[in-house]
């Protein structure tokens, strides 16, 4: 501890050190072409302490558990925190893998019902069109050969199954991966259960007592989602958004039909990794988020059974905030 | 014909060159000069034209690359202070490898020729002055060092050839000058920027003007050397004084732009291209160029720079003097060579030959005093082969060189002023064939 | 009478006395959208400021061209140009590129055959069959 | 909460989708005819529409929609022509003649017809802060806040208030930069010496929650909200209380509830008063030093805390995969304060300043056209005057034909 | 005159000389043609040539005690320009006074230098009156010669040419023609009238052959032939 104490007392001295000198080379070019943020406080910042060479006084502690911080929709207010192992959410990007199961997803969704007819398809008589010999043209058998218009194709196109075999293990990883990948950047927005599009409630009267045109209603909804997700950089300009819900929830899924260039709106079982990748974000409601990762751990628990000794499920995320002694005392 | 360097007749000018003085002035006199040229051209602005800025351009759709001070391009030439941000001026200052001493205003200066700024405070004539006469003093002290013998006329085409308007246009076009097509203030200040219409006066050279100035030139009369000497140019070229309305040039223009502003008669006039009038300004412009980087070298970094300069990109180059000689009675001429030096009359000798009778015949002659043999050439006939002999011999004797690499001048000139011991010179020589 | 003189322009030898690059300028076009052009923006962020502050002498301009291709042109001080297509190379094949460009010297390609060309005379001049002390057969 | 109806059957939808050429031409009939209002047309289009018939009279009595103003349901029916009595009356030859009465072009031009979620007002100010100074300020005002929240604060109800409140007055922000941190060998984070933070913040965010109480009790307190607001409410509330039926927790629920909105009764009067001035936070930073920012942040909740704090001040989100990185007080404000990503490559190199060493390099923020190159070399001038001297436009044809040379040629006008 | 084959041409030739027989032995029956007996003969006899005698020539005395000779192997070219002549060389410079001017000029000749030193006599001279040099003068021609030379050229100035009384008075041509002018009708008669008559005469090929002599004679004096 005294140790640690010392550590950190003579990184403030070298904090200070550093922040005491922040001169700047004065830049021979002036008058920049684009005008810049003006960054004042940014130089005195000494350059972060977690430095890559350790002092040898700290010891090494590895990430193992990150926080994941649970929004209320509209409004996006922090209301809860808690804490995700590293192996769900924090793993290291892994691009041959993401490649290997978008691949594997691309070929198990072609579905392969193109199908051309071969010559013995083709209906028709077989019979000579016409003698061997004689007339002054080609000799040709029947009509339907591949060579004739209206013939056969040769090497048409048949009902297949283009789909490729993925390790679960592998795939699951993958799954894992592209959460990650979206936590690191900042791109997983999870939300409290319930997430829902609220659209104003006259509005919602009106279009249930009829008042309003189809068409109406499609270019409110499509204002409303368009400006609402445009305020939050959620938008078209900022790379759309893809909701994730447990289930159907009419308004965000109508809404996102009718306004399709904002974002896009998914349940749970429709998700594949390609979705988690493509667009700007990802906001996913909190027991989704449970539920895929449960889906996807196959390569975390084991799936055999020990008689001896009893398998407890380790929950997947522990609350860390609102405190967990005040949720359980009352 | 060695003159020494008179930079008294270009201080005023010169110390305007250095940075801190050229920019101060420069601001006071563009200050003094926008209101002017503001009044000229607002009557163009007048006109109505809604989405264009004063260049004429949609400024919404394209706004502007470089930020200029508005009317900067009724400007004669650029600002000094948008050296800095020329690239093609710095990469020209690294390609010439030149002193960090140079700034680039200056040798942004050194591109404005007078013809593009008629104010000798903008323009690169007083740089151009200095470096004329340091490349003519450097080139001509290695010529009389190096051949003492060489003939008056053949040392002047050898000036011409080596250090004359053509050889340094074709410096300046070796080093990658680019030419602005317009010269004007919004003009890139890495270009070299001369007008076609104007023609501006630009001092160049030492030499008095001969009375018969247009005499000569019309029936050109013979001059002798020594009138050469006297009264001509450092390339033996007659001296033409300008022409009078040159001297207010300055306000003439005033008035030309004021009155522009109300009669609608072009600023630029389209000019023929590629014609030979065009084309000795263009070489005089990228000569000038040359010479006042010469200039500007001397003036910021001394001396030896500049000779080094001059010794790098100048006299490094490759110069054929056997063929700048044309004789007229060569075997006369070596004859009264022999009889000046006391040597015995050169006889015409056959050295050997071939298919006289052929078609083709070849006669080597060889021209002897004595018993030493002057010269030999080889030709189709007896005579054409003596001929050849005694101009071999007649080159032979002006082309003789005491040796390469021998100390001129200005060699002493420093190490001479703290060791106080002159420069000697390796051979003189009484002079060349003066007869008839 | 005596002599008279001919007029002649010296000839520049470039590397004798003093050597100036040939390329004189290297134009670099990207455009921001494209993903042909990944290449060079990573290459002008990352390499090129170290090659152009190698080489102060060339003068370099980087502007955009939307909806091309990159290019890297390079002009020349004899008035050609050179340019070359970097569409969807990596920084490094770009970097070699450049050097191409700035080695090149602007002239069309040509077989050389002579090892040497020069201005200068050779030494022992052109052989004739009348000099030289022959030896009798 | 009530859902979208999308009842309608292939039929109705299909004449919904006819519907507007109807209303037009039926508009311009009534247009063509003279201004004699039926007020008790009905609408072919409301047959078709309604599941339930209405009168038109219900249709006026309904309240003036903040979400969407439908078009006027009105409908009158053309005079037939035999009996107009207007002189002025000239028939149509073509419907191009007709004039267009109603329909929905132009309907969205007109922000009286519908107010939409554009006043989205999230967790934090409308727009983001990105003076450098206040964001400093904000953040170490966040982390004194944070450290007294996450040490032993008891009740939950007045955390919750503390940390969804906004700026408050100046004096929350000054005594915030007031206390300061002191070095205690056993923490992983540095201390503060409470007292009178913890005074001023019981003076200032506090009152909000004795105030809730009564609040609470009588529900005229929707009233005071503007309609958005109590959607959002609403919404929290349920999103609320399902989380901590969840979390077997209700009264607490309430409290928090109660907390925010009056919370938010405070956030609308802070944002009337804006932010704290920016000379006035320079002053601040000034004093506040840089040794704080050698604290090292390592506790998640606390983390939590001062992100949440952060974005309510600030309206900065710090995305939990930041934060997982952030672990001193500097490298959080280098987040803040850090400048958005460059979208151009020109940007990016003036924001880095690549190249303002190297002087042989030119960088182009935008393509450079012929304009500009021959502007480099200065014909345009030459080329301007010489068009301007033929009458030619400057920049683009100004629609002169391609036969403008035969024009010259021939001297046709 | 002999026939004489410079050095490296005889050096280059043994080594043709040696490869083409280490060929023809290599494959007898190649695709090349081989020569027929007789020509290869002469070839070898042709190119069987010793090394040059400077190389050959067994040290001087001076070198006997290990010391470096020179071996002076002038070009077999025509002599360059900026060779000065050993008698244009002014007495200040160093290559007159050096041992080894005095060693290659002992036969005073500058260029085309001979094993011996040549006889200079020995070369035939071109004929020239107008050279000053090949006719002996006295330049003690008195008043009355002058004038006696004035009468004879205007009494009769075909008979007493220029050249003739340069002859008889033993006087240069140039001296004469300084001190008498004939008469212009005689210019004219003599010189002006026969040749305008003869260019009249001339057809297309000899005037052209006539204005190419000029021009060959103006760019001799220029030095570009």
């Amino acid at each position: 501890m005294a140790g640690k104490w010392m550590g950190s007392l003579s990184e403030a001295m070298r904090g200070l050190s550093l922040a005491a000198q922040t001169c700047r080379t004065v830049p021979v070019r002036t008058a920049p072409l684009i005008s810049r943020r003006s960054m004042a406080t940014e130089s005195p910042i000494s350059k972060p302490l977690s430095n890559i060479t350790r002092s040898v006084t700290e010891e090494w502690q590895p990430i193992t558990s990150v926080p994941v911080t649970i929004h209320s929709f509209p409004s996006l207010e922090p209301r809860a925190l808690e804490s995700y192992s590293a192996k769900h959410l924090y793993l290291p990007l892994r691009r041959d893998i993401l490649h290997l199961a978008v691949v594997f997803e691309g070929d198990n969704t072609r579905q392969g019902t193109a199908q051309a007819k071969t010559r013995w398809e083709v209906a028709g008589s077989h019979r000579k069109v016409r003698p061997q010999k004689g007339s002054g043209n080609a000799r040709v058998g029947s009509k339907q050969s591949p060579i004739r218009r209206g013939g056969g194709k040769s090497h048409g196109p048949r009902n297949r199954d283009f789909g490729t075999k993925l390790n679960r293990k592998v795939y699951d990883l993958a799954w894992r991966t592209a959460l990650s990948y979206r936590y690191r950047r900042g791109e997983l927005i999870v939300t409290e259960d319930g997430l829902d599009l609220p659209l104003p409630e006259d509005f919602l009267q009106q279009a249930q007592d009829g008042l309003l045109t189809r068409e109406l209603e499609d270019a409110f909804i499509q204002k409303y989602v368009g400006e609402m997700l445009g305020a939050m950089q959620w938008g078209k300009a900022d790379g759309r958004t893809t909701f994730i819900t447990g289930e159907e929830r009419t308004n965000l899924f109508t809404s996102l039909d009718v306004a399709g260039e904002e974002g896009t709106a998914l349940e749970l079982e429709d998700v594949d990794v390609k979705d988690l990748l493509e667009t700007g974000r990802i906001v996913i409601e909190r027991s989704a988020l449970k539920e895929m990762i449960k889906q996807h751990r196959s390569d975390l628990v084991t799936s055999i059974a020990m008689p001896n000794k009893v398998m407890k499920e380790k929950t997947l995320a522990s609350p860390l905030y609102p405190f967990p002694h005040e949720v359980s005392e009352a | 014909m060695m003159k020494r360097l008179r930079i008294e007749r270009a201080t005023g000018q010169l110390l305007a060159a250095r940075p801190g003085a050229a920019s101060t002035p420069s601001i006071a006199l563009r200050a003094a000069q926008v209101p002017v040229r503001h009044s000229s051209s607002s009557a163009v602005e007048a006109e109505p034209t809604p989405i264009y800025e004063e260049d004429g351009t949609d400024h919404s759709r394209f706004p502007p690359l470089e930020k200029l001070p508005p009317l900067t391009s009724t400007l004669p030439s650029p600002l000094p202070e948008r050296a800095l941000q020329s690239a093609k001026l710095a990469a020209l200052h690294a390609r010439l490898s030149l002193s960090p001493k140079i700034p680039l205003q200056t040798l942004a200066r050194t591109l404005v020729d007078p013809s593009a700024d008629p104010s000798p405070q903008f323009n690169n004539s007083s740089l151009a002055f200095l470096g004329s006469t340091i490349i003519n003093y450097h080139a001509s002290e290695s010529f009389m060092v190096h051949y003492p013998r060489l003939p008056m006329d053949v040392l002047y085409a050898a000036m011409t050839g080596l250090a004359g308007p053509a050889p340094l246009n074709r410096i300046a076009k070796a080093w990658g000058t680019e030419v602005a097509a317009a010269p004007g203030g919004e003009v890139d200040p890495g270009l070299l920027q001369f007008s076609l219409e104007k023609t501006g006066e630009s001092v160049l050279g030492f030499g008095y003007t001969r009375t018969v100035v247009e005499k000569i030139n019309k029936n050109n009369w013979q001059r002798s050397v020594a009138s050469k000497v006297i009264y001509d140019d450092d390339f033996g070229q007659v001296i033409t004084p300008p022409p009078q309305p040159e001297e207010e040039q300055p306000a003439a223009e005033e008035e030309k732009d004021s009155e522009f502003s109300n009669t609608s008669s072009p600023k630029f006039s389209p000019t023929s291209y590629g014609s030979s009038q065009t084309r000795e300004l263009s070489e005089k412009a990228h000569a000038n160029f040359v010479r006042a980087v010469v200039g500007a070298i001397y003036t910021h970094s001394g001396r030896e720079a500049a000779k080094a300069f001059v010794k790098a990109h100048i006299l490094s180059r490759h110069l054929d003097l056997e063929r700048l000689f044309a004789f007229k009675h060569p075997t006369l001429e070596l004859a009264l060579l022999c009889a000046r030096e006391e040597f015995d009359p050169p006889v015409a000798r056959l050295l050997s030959e071939t298919g006289r009778l052929s078609r083709t015949p070849v006669f080597v002659v060889g021209i002897y005093s004595g018993n030493d043999k002057l010269g030999e050439g080889s030709g189709a006939t007896l005579e054409h082969a003596r001929l050849k002999a005694a101009m071999h011999a007649l080159k032979a004797w002006y082309l003789y060189s005491p040796g390469q690499g021998l100390r001129v001048p200005s060699d002493v000139l420093d190490d001479g002023v703290k060791s106080g011991k002159a420069w000697e010179p390796v051979y003189v020589d009484i002079g060349e064939l003066i007869s008839r | 009478m005596a002599v008279k003189a001919l007029q002649a322009v010296s000839q520049g030898r470039n590397g004798v006395g003093a050597f100036i690059l040939q390329c004189k300028r290297i134009d670099l076009h990207y455009c921001d959208w494209a993903g042909s052009s990944k290449g060079m923006n990573g290459f002008i962020k990352s390499l090129f400021p170290k090659f152009a502050a190698a080489h102060p002498q060339i003068e370099f301009t980087v502007s955009p061209r939307p909806a091309k291709h990159p290019v890297a042109i390079g002009h020349y001080i004899n008035g050609r140009s050179k340019p070359i297509c970097v569409r969807n190379m990596e920084p490094y094949e770009i970097l070699k590129k450049l050097e191409l460009l700035r080695d090149a010297s602007g002239e069309k390609l040509k077989k050389v055959t002579k090892p040497v060309r020069s201005v200068n005379e050779s030494v022992r001049g052109i052989w004739s069959p009348y000099h030289g002390n022959g030896m009798p057969l | 909460m009530r859902h979208l109806p999308r009842l309608r059957g292939a039929v109705s939808a299909s004449l919904c989708c006819s519907s507007p050429s109807h209303i037009r031409t039926t508009a311009a009939v009534a247009a063509v005819a003279t201004t004699s209002s039926s007020t008790t047309a009905q609408s072919l289009q409301r047959r078709t529409l309604s599941t339930s018939v209405t009168d038109v009279g219900a249709v006026e009595v309904q309240t003036p929609p903040q979400g969407l103003k439908p078009p006027s349901q009105k409908w009158q029916v053309a005079v037939r022509p035999d009996q107009i009595t207007d002189p002025a009356y000239v028939p149509a030859q073509d419907g191009l003649e007709l004039e267009e009465d109603g329909g929905l072009d132009g309907w969205w031009e007109n922000p009286a017809n519908y107010g939409v979620g554009k006043e989205w007002v999230g967790f934090g100010p409308a727009e983001k802060v990105t003076d450098p100074a206040i964001l400093e300020v904000a953040t170490y005002r966040a982390l004194v806040e944070a450290l007294l929240l996450s040490q032993n604060w008891s009740d939950p109800v007045a955390r919750e208030a503390v940390l969804s409140s906004g700026w408050g007055p100046m004096v929350l922000t000054t005594t915030a930069a007031k206390t300061k941190f002191h070095n205690r060998p056993k923490s992983t984070l540095l201390c503060v010496d409470r007292e009178e933070m913890v005074a001023a913040l019981q003076k200032h965010a506090l009152p909000a929650t004795e105030r809730e109480t009564q609040l609470e009790s009588e529900e005229q307190v929707e009233t005071a909200f503007a309609a958005e607001q109590e959607v959002e409410v609403n919404g929290e509330a349920e999103t609320a209380v399902t989380t901590e039926q969840q979390a077997g927790v209700t009264e607490e629920a309430e409290a928090a509830l109660a907390a925010e909105k009056t919370a938010e009764v405070k956030e609308e009067d802070d944002l009337t008063e804006g932010v704290i001035p920016a000379e006035q936070a320079q002053a601040l930073v000034k004093e506040l030093g840089h040794e704080w920012k050698q604290a090292n942040l390592r506790n998640p909740v606390l983390k939590f805390f001062a992100a949440k704090r952060i974005q309510k001040l600030t309206g900065h989100k710090i995305p939990d995969g930041k934060l997982v990185a952030i672990t001193t007080a500097g490298s959080l404000v280098k987040e803040l304060v850090k400048p958005p990503k460059a979208k151009k490559l020109a940007e990016e190199i003036e924001n880095k300043e690549i190249f303002q060493s190297l002087p042989n390099v030119k960088v182009f923020p935008r393509r450079v056209t012929p304009i500009d190159k021959e502007k480099m070399v200065g014909r345009w001038k030459v080329i301007r005057e010489e068009l301007e001297r033929r009458g030619l436009p400057v920049i683009g044809t100004a629609n002169i034909d391609n036969a403008i040379e035969k024009k010259w040629v021939t001297g046709a006008k | 005159m002999e026939a004489t084959l410079s050095r490296p041409a005889a050096r280059c030739c043994c080594l043709l000389k040696t490869t083409t027989t280490s060929t023809s032995r290599l494959l007898p029956s190649s695709q090349q043609q081989s020569r027929p007996k007789s020509t290869r003969a002469r070839h070898k006899a042709a190119l069987n040539v010793p090394p040059h005698p400077s190389f050959l020539s067994n040290p001087s005395p001076s070198s006997a005690n290990g010391a470096t000779t020179l071996i002076f192997n002038p070009p077999s070219s025509a002599p360059s320009v900026f060779q000065t002549p050993f008698k244009f060389l002014p007495k200040s410079d160093p290559r007159r006074r050096a041992a080894l001017g005095q060693k290659l000029f002992a036969s005073s000749v500058t260029t085309n230098f001979a094993t011996a030193p040549v006889d200079v006599n020995a070369l035939p001279t071109i004929f020239d009156d107008r050279s000053p040099a090949t006719t002996p003068k006295n330049h003690s021609l008195t008043k009355e010669d002058v004038e006696e030379m004035r009468r004879l050229r205007l009494a009769d100035p075909v008979k007493n040419s220029v050249l003739n009384l340069a002859r008889q008075f033993g006087c240069s041509v140039m001296f004469v023609m300084m001190c008498v002018q004939a008469g212009k009708e005689h210019r004219d008669k003599v010189h002006v009238e026969p040749h305008a008559a003869a260019r009249e005469r001339w057809g297309p090929k000899k005037r052209e052959a006539k204005e190419d002599r000029k021009r060959r004679m103006e760019m001799l004096m220029r030095g570009e032939i």
